[in-house]
């Protein structure tokens, strides 16, 4: 009979009319600035560089290596690397980023920096209210307003930060038992040199002992941090 | 003459005389449509309510919507369309002669002077008696020219249609 | 109250407008818009004269004139319909240049 | 107590009444006549742009809520938490299109672009003056011609459509407005023949002796409402189908159709001629339903002539029934899909004036067996003699679509 | 013999040009779905000719993949169908794999078919939503339709950290293992979902007017759709069984049974009810396949993210994408970056046969034929 | 139905267009699909055979593909057989050729009917120069209509027998053919502040070169 499907239709309209009031599954709005959705753990929005340090310039994790700039589908990295070389957190000397800019505007959200990134410097944020009156300026971002802590970075992505802190602190571990076996190959080196200087000259008096440097632990290292 | 008819009739003649003039025939046909409501404001002068009210309804509601519906499938609305006529002054001399001598006979006229008697509001149900009554000829004749007329239309429009596929 | 004269003359330079169009328009539209006008002069003057006559009761005038209203519209849609119908034949809506009726 | 009721029942008339009392003595009789009308107008001119306010609200919540979302719900006192519920948003959409730019396009004409509004807005306004609100409360009684004012005033609303569409030189708008024309046209005829059967029951054009007359009683309880007739009951919804096609509400909102054409005749309109557009149609619809509810749902009575009912002022309860269509109208919207050109014709040719139709048939055999048959018999009498057209005209309909079996690889 | 090309503009619209109307819908228009314009010539409201013009969104992605790493081009194709990015990720995971030999671990195997399957759900939801907007169904079966995308949407977010732009997948597997819990989301949104199905039917599949709407509207047959190489749902429509997750056998597909639904009259009501259909059948392939998902590792760890060099050679791999065959045909030279990248767009060559679709019907029926053609204009363009 | 080799399908189309000149063309990946290059002016015919033939009836076209490839050195290892000492070796040699480029439509072909597929159809034109013409496949399979307006429309290949051949994505007054490898750019950089140094400094010679202009 002509009319049923629609009446059919109005009665399922009327359902869904009554049940917004009742059955909280069916509204789906969140009212926004004052609701707000928790971000999933996964997501991303926009890139940000990771500092270990109280000072945010010193402690960046970012040795300008430039493979981001170079993998980066939009360009819309800019780095321009340091002259000099300071410590990292491993205490390798390594290049720093002078200038290390990103345009928002052109940066299409696709983490390939943060997968390629060899260092666990650059990784994504979860920050999405960026709107801005400067249509240029304003979103291009410098290493000053990119650079945010790594307790940050644990906030944000727990799991994720966990992995990387321990990828880090192997590194870090790696890197000291390097050091430690370097001074113990040199000490071992001096020693046998001595050996050997002792046996070639026994009356040539004792020399003092070269002392290898001890590698400077970062203060707020990823070693200290918690393993979760 | 009262004000109001004086404001009608004005209104009426006026919108008659761009009905007429105008270039473009749209707006043509939206004076004529003033025409056609001014008109009605007179019937309802003259206590007509009911022929007033349908002269609205047919005349503004139905026939000038076919005219602009006539206007627009027969692309008249561009002016271009349509050429300064040759003698144009003889068709106004011959109405403006025939309107003195309608006029000249108006005035002459005493009957012109009556004054309008007195009556009851026109009902309605007496109308439709009389329609059933002593005019039912006529009232069958118009529903079969109706009828004829319609027909007529629709196979005028239908048949070019056809032919022209 | 308006005497009966100030109807019938406003009737009348209604039929001389329409008249006058009617003569001078080229466009078939505004032939029938002008006969339309024409035709509607005529209802006032039935109204007018019925309004005035001795015995309004009878209601002859005003019978008139409603079968008047209605053989306008039928008038019109036939009118119109065989315009656009010449129009569709001859790419033009003006009288002047449809001179052959050969169908 | 019944006399307090009474006196609340007769308060806009008494106000009216007093006011004009204010008048000196010596005032002239044009300027009486004057000031009674402007005193009749103003609460109109109030109670129905100020219901179209609400309705715009109302619908846009009934909306969200329908499609699960909160709808407009921000809106209250500007600098202050206070929202309202969202009521605030019509002031502000009346603001906003206030002052937008008004845009008209350069090749468009502009005289009839600017009166094309207006246009459509006065005859819509003129609708109000026949229909009666509440007892002795109608602004211009037409003993004679009532009904056929509201037609004739109502059809002329067409051509301000083509004004509008015409003028905007815009091809969407031309398309808009001949869809509206003929749309309008089409389902004229439906609706007033199915008003027609109530004249033809009366006897009488005059809308508020159309509805004195439904307000006898059947068996104690059941009113007399047209409604409760067979063919009152399927006039109603002949009416309800042509009233929303003349309104343009969906599913026949074609002219304005936006996945079509764009917004339809008023696609070129811009702030406040748009807003008058949107009012007109509103207006439109509210005056539609006021007439459904002169001729059917029995005007201004209450629905039962029961002590606790009777107390409350017969315009409550007309303003109560508007409401209630109106609500039916937003569920519709919120509910269907639009119809094609085609097939919006096709219905109002090939199903509304057939049934209406048989309807006025039914309408007369129901008066000339009112007292040879009593009225359980007449009753499904009638209703069998609709229910069987009915059915067989939409077979004809659904013979052209069915639902579908489909098959698997 | 010659394709069947049934043009008729000539013969329609003949002799009677001073009573037709040109109208270009587009490219801003209610209708077009995005940028996208339709040159209409209309005889009243019978459409007479229709030629699509496109290219507004053109961004030469092609020429861009050119200059990128073959791994850069990976969110790039998530921009093609911005409804189905998982879908298109794993057309051009798949391509590069056939470059390059490498292999899928089965757990990505396993989420490959999820996440494109769900990505099948959530853009048929969508289209019922928008074919009924175009309809003029006043926003409310779009308003459900993305209700229950929110919750596929809300999946793939935790799952990929976006919504739409997921750029997951990586030659050789996925880029990041399920969080934990998610499975047991999954199997519920997978389990509920056929009640709003369920819902969606009681509002509309019965209704007249949509009835009275689609059926024997723009109407394809099965030749044309075959030599026009329509595919998806559009070709299901028309009764030809092509479905290339049972054809090439391509993932893990053969381990799933299901049914590919088939129409018989190619008409716009058919492609609405077989995509309502293609949603159950791909619950009936989620439901177990979340059961049955192994542990494992989830990408190749011979797969390299930097200097992904294949040697030269090219490939030609395709999936059944929600609209239809997404291919991706790949030229190497060697280099990092592919020598030549090509997408085959579905919803481009969809719309070849746009115009014999709409030819003698009205300009509602256009609308709704490029409703039901399921077009994204990310992809047309690229 | 598994699909017959490409060697007997090539010899079955040579053998039923006669004088068409059809080569194989080896694909290295491990996915080895192979091609069939045929020469314009047979075209049409080996597609037709390859359409209408019962034991293929490649009835659906997948895609269409424009392939640009420039003058280039080509090197090849070759094994060679060499004396060397007296003693017969193979011996890997660079071998160094110059092959002139050449524009290329490639046709990827199915069956629906039959469900097998690919057999890839290669048009190969003599050169680069303008006019490049290949023969149209658009009478025989509607899909390849938009695409092979796009490879006109991006390589600038004419189409012989297209019956619409426009661009399609890029607007009507475009000149160049961007995938053509050896596009260059137009100057109308918009001016944005970005990163990029190079792009300011051109956008912004550009600029300076268009106010001296005016």
């Amino acid at each position: 009979m002509l009319g049923t499907g629609i009446l059919k239709g109005m009665l399922e309209t009327a359902k869904n009319f009554a049940g917004s009031y009742h059955d909280p599954a069916r509204l789906t709005t969140v009212e926004y600035p004052e609701q707000r959705i928790a971000s999933k753990e996964n997501a991303r929005q926009f890139p940000f560089l990771v500092h270990d340090t109280e000072d945010p310039m010193k402690g960046l994790r970012c040795v300008a290596c430039q493979i981001c700039e170079k993998e980066c589908p939009p360009q819309c990295i800019y780095i321009v690397k340091s002259k000099d070389k300071r410590a990292d957190y491993k205490g390798q000397m390594q290049l720093y980023p002078v200038t290390f800019d990103i345009d928002l505007s052109v940066c299409m959200s696709c983490q390939i920096c943060v997968e390629v990134c060899p260092f666990e410097s650059i990784k994504m944020d979860t920050e999405f209210e960026l709107s801005n009156t400067d249509r240029f300026g304003g979103l291009l971002v410098n290493k000053h307003q990119l650079a945010k802590s790594n307790d940050h970075y644990r906030k944000i992505h727990p799991s994720e930060a966990a992995a990387s802190d321990a990828a880090l602190a192997v590194e870090v571990a790696k890197a000291q038992a390097k050091a430690k076996a370097d001074v113990e190959a040199k000490a071992k080196a001096a020693a046998e040199a001595k050996a050997k200087a002792d046996a070639a000259a026994a009356a040539t008096p004792v020399g003092a002992v070269p002392s290898a440097p001890q590698p400077s632990s970062p203060a707020t290292g990823p070693a200290a941090a918690p393993a979760a | 003459m009262t004000l109001p008819f004086a404001i009608i009739a004005g209104l009426t003649v006026g919108s008659a005389i761009a009905a007429m003039s105008l270039r473009n025939l749209v707006h043509c046909a939206l004076s004529l449509v003033l025409t056609f409501a001014g008109l009605a404001g007179l019937y309802l002068q003259l206590n007509a309510e009911f022929v007033g009210f349908t002269q609205i309804l047919v005349y503004v509601g139905a026939v000038s919507i076919l005219i602009v519906f006539a206007i627009l499938l027969t692309r008249s609305t561009e002016p271009k369309d349509e050429p300064a006529t040759v003698t144009p002054w003889i068709g106004i001399a011959v109405a403006i002669s025939a309107f003195l001598t309608m006029a000249l006979a108006v005035l002459a006229s005493p009957v012109g002077k009556r004054a309008a008697s007195p009556m009851g509001e026109v009902s309605v149900k007496t109308l439709g008696q009389k329609l059933m009554t002593d005019y039912v000829l006529p009232l069958e004749v118009m529903a079969l020219l109706l009828t004829a007329a319609m027909l007529g239309a629709v196979i005028i429009a239908m048949k070019d249609k056809e032919g022209s596929r | 109250m308006t005497p009966l004269s100030g109807y019938l003359l406003v009737s009348a330079l209604l039929f001389c407008i329409g008249l006058a169009g009617a003569l001078t328009r080229r466009n078939a539209i505004m032939v029938l818009i002008g006969i339309e006008l024409m035709l509607n002069a005529a209802n006032l003057n039935f109204i007018a004269f019925w309004r005035f006559s001795e015995n309004p009761e009878t209601m002859t005038g005003l019978m008139f004139a409603v079968f008047s209203i209605a053989i306008a519209a039928a008038e019109a849609a036939v009118g119109l319909a065989l315009i656009i119908t010449i129009y569709r034949h001859f790419r033009t809506a003006n009288v002047d240049q449809v001179e052959e009726m050969k169908g | 107590m019944a006399e307090l009721f009474a006196k609340l029942d007769a308060l806009p008339v008494t106000l009216k009444h007093l006011l004009m009392g204010l008048l000196p003595g010596a005032t002239p009789e044009w300027l009486v006549s004057v000031v009674s009308a402007v005193l009749t107008i103003t609460p109109i001119l109030a109670v129905f742009p100020l219901m179209f306010a609400l309705t715009t609200v109302i619908e846009r919540k009934g909306l969200g809520r329908i499609q699960n979302r909160i709808g407009p719900n921000r809106v209250g006192i500007p600098l202050t938490d206070i929202r309202l519920y969202g009521f605030g948003q019509f002031i502000a959409d009346g603001i906003k299109s206030l002052i937008k730019e008004d845009v008209v396009p350069r090749a468009a004409d502009k005289v009839v672009h600017f009166l094309a509004p207006i246009a459509l807005l006065i005859p819509v306004l003129l609708t109000y003056s026949v229909l009666p609100f509440g007892k002795s409360m109608v602004p211009l009684d037409l003993p004679q011609t009532g009904l056929l004012f509201f037609f004739a005033v109502g059809a002329s609303t067409e051509l301000s459509v083509f004004m509008a569409g015409w003028s905007s030189r815009n091809k969407y708008s031309l398309l808009g407005a001949m869809r509206a024309i003929a749309q309008m046209v089409s389902y004229e005829i439906p609706l007033i023949l199915s008003s027609l059967t109530v004249v033809m029951i009366t006897g009488t054009l005059s809308l508020t002796a159309i509805v004195q007359s439904q307000s006898g009683v059947h068996f104690g309880f059941l009113h007399n409402w047209h409604l409760f007739t067979p063919w009152g009951l399927v006039g109603f919804f002949l009416f309800l189908t042509a009233a929303a096609a003349e309104a343009n509400r969906t599913p026949f909102d074609l002219p304005e159709a936006e996945s079509e054409i764009i917004a339809g005749y008023f696609t070129e309109y811009s702030g406040f001629k748009f807003a008058i557009f949107f009012l007109a149609e509103y207006l439109g619809l509210f005056a539609m339903c006021g007439l459904g509810i002169t001729l059917f749902l029995g005007g201004w009575l209450p629905p039962l002539n029961i002590a606790p009912l009777t107390w409350i002022p017969s315009w409550c309860w007309f303003l109560g029934k508007l409401s209630a269509l109106i609500v039916l109208f937003i569920w519709l919207r919120g509910t269907l899909p639009r119809l094609r050109t085609d097939q919006l014709m096709a219905f109002a040719w090939k199903f509304l004036l057939p049934m209406t139709l048989i309807n006025l048939v039914v309408a007369a055999l129901w008066y000339l067996l009112r007292d040879s048959l009593p009225l359980y018999a007449r009753w499904p009498l009638c209703f069998a003699m609709l229910a069987v057209p009915y059915w067989l005209l939409g077979r004809g309909f659904e013979a052209k679509f069915t639902k579908r079996e489909y098959r698997y690889a | 013999m010659d394709a069947p090309a049934n043009r008729t503009v000539q013969s329609v619209g003949q002799g009677r040009e001073g009573e037709l109307l040109e109208v270009a819908m587009g490219p801003q228009h209610p209708s077009t779905h995005g940028v996208f314009r339709m040159d209409v010539v209309l005889d009243g409201e019978t459409v007479v000719k229709l030629k699509p013009v496109f290219g507004y969104l053109h961004r030469n992605h092609e020429k861009i993949a050119e200059n990128t790493s073959y791994l850069g081009s990976m969110p790039y194709t998530d921009r093609l169908d911005y409804f189905c990015s998982l879908s298109n990720n794993w057309a051009y995971a798949l391509s590069v794999e056939k470059l390059a030999g490498l292999q899928v671990p089965e757990r990505a195997e396993y989420i490959r078919l999820i996440t494109a399957e769900l990505t099948r759900v959530l853009n048929h939801t969508c289209l019922a939503g928008f074919l009924l907007q175009d309809m003029g169904a006043l926003g409310t079966p779009l308003m459900y339709a993305f209700r229950e995308r929110e919750k596929i949407l809300d999946l793939i977010e935790s799952l990929t950290g976006a919504r739409m732009m997921c750029n997951y997948m990586r030659f050789g597997g996925c880029r990041c293992d399920l969080p934990p819990g998610w499975l047991d989301e999954a199997k519920k949104v997978v389990a509920e979902y056929p009640k709003f199905l369920d819902e969606f039917d009681a509002l509309l599949s019965g209704n007249e007017i949509l009835m009275a709407r689609t059926q024997g509207v723009g109407k394809l047959s099965a030749e044309l759709a075959i030599s026009a190489g329509i595919t998806g749902p559009m070709l299901r429509a028309s009764g030809v069984d092509y479905d290339l997750r049972k054809v090439d056998n391509y993932g893990i597909y053969s381990r799933y049974p299901f049914r590919v639904p088939l129409g018989d009259h190619g008409d716009v009501y058919d492609r609405y009810m077989i995509r309502m259909l293609e949603m159950r059948e791909s619950l009936k392939i989620l439901e177990p396949a979340l059961n049955d998902i192994p542990d494992g590792p989830v990408v190749d760890p011979k797969a390299k993210l930097r200097g992904f060099r294949p040697k030269p050679g090219e490939a030609y791999g395709r999936i059944e994408s929600p609209k239809g065959e997404l291919g991706f045909h790949l030229i190497s030279d060697g280099s990092p970056n592919p020598y030549r990248y090509r997408v085959r767009p579905p919803s481009l060559i969809n719309l070849t046969i746009l115009e014999d679709m709409c030819l003698g019907q009205t300009i509602a029926d256009a609308v709704i034929t490029l409703g039901s053609v399921d077009i994204v204009l990310g992809e047309v363009d690229r | 139905m598994p699909l017959e080799t490409l060697e007997q399908i090539l010899a079955r189309a040579g053998a039923a267009v006669p004088g068409a000149q059809l080569s194989l063309v080896k694909n290295d990946s491990p996915c080895a699909q192979h091609s069939l290059a045929v020469d314009v002016e047979h075209a049409y015919a080996v597609a037709q055979f390859l359409r209408d033939d019962p034991q293929l009836r490649l009835d659906y076209c997948s895609n269409v593909t424009g392939v640009d490839y420039l003058d280039a050195e080509l090197s090849e290892k070759v094994k060679v057989k060499k004396l060397v000492d007296g003693v017969e070796k193979e011996v890997e040699e660079v071998k160094k050729t110059q092959r002139a480029g050449y524009l290329e439509a490639v046709y990827h072909l199915y069956s629906m009917a039959l469900k097998h597929g690919p057999v890839i159809l290669r048009q190969r034109t003599p050169g680069r120069a303008d006019p490049v013409r290949v023969t149209s496949l658009t009478p025989l399979w509607r899909s390849a209509e938009f695409q092979e307006r796009e490879v006109f429309d991006l390589y600038g290949v004419l189409f012989d027998g297209h019956p619409d051949l426009r661009r399609i994505l890029m607007w009507d007054g475009f000149k160049d053919y961007p995938m053509r490898k050896d596009y260059v750019e137009p100057d109308d950089y918009e001016y944005e502040p970005t990163p990029h140094d190079e792009v300011l400094a051109r956008a912004k010679a550009h600029q300076a070169a268009q106010e001296v202009g005016a």
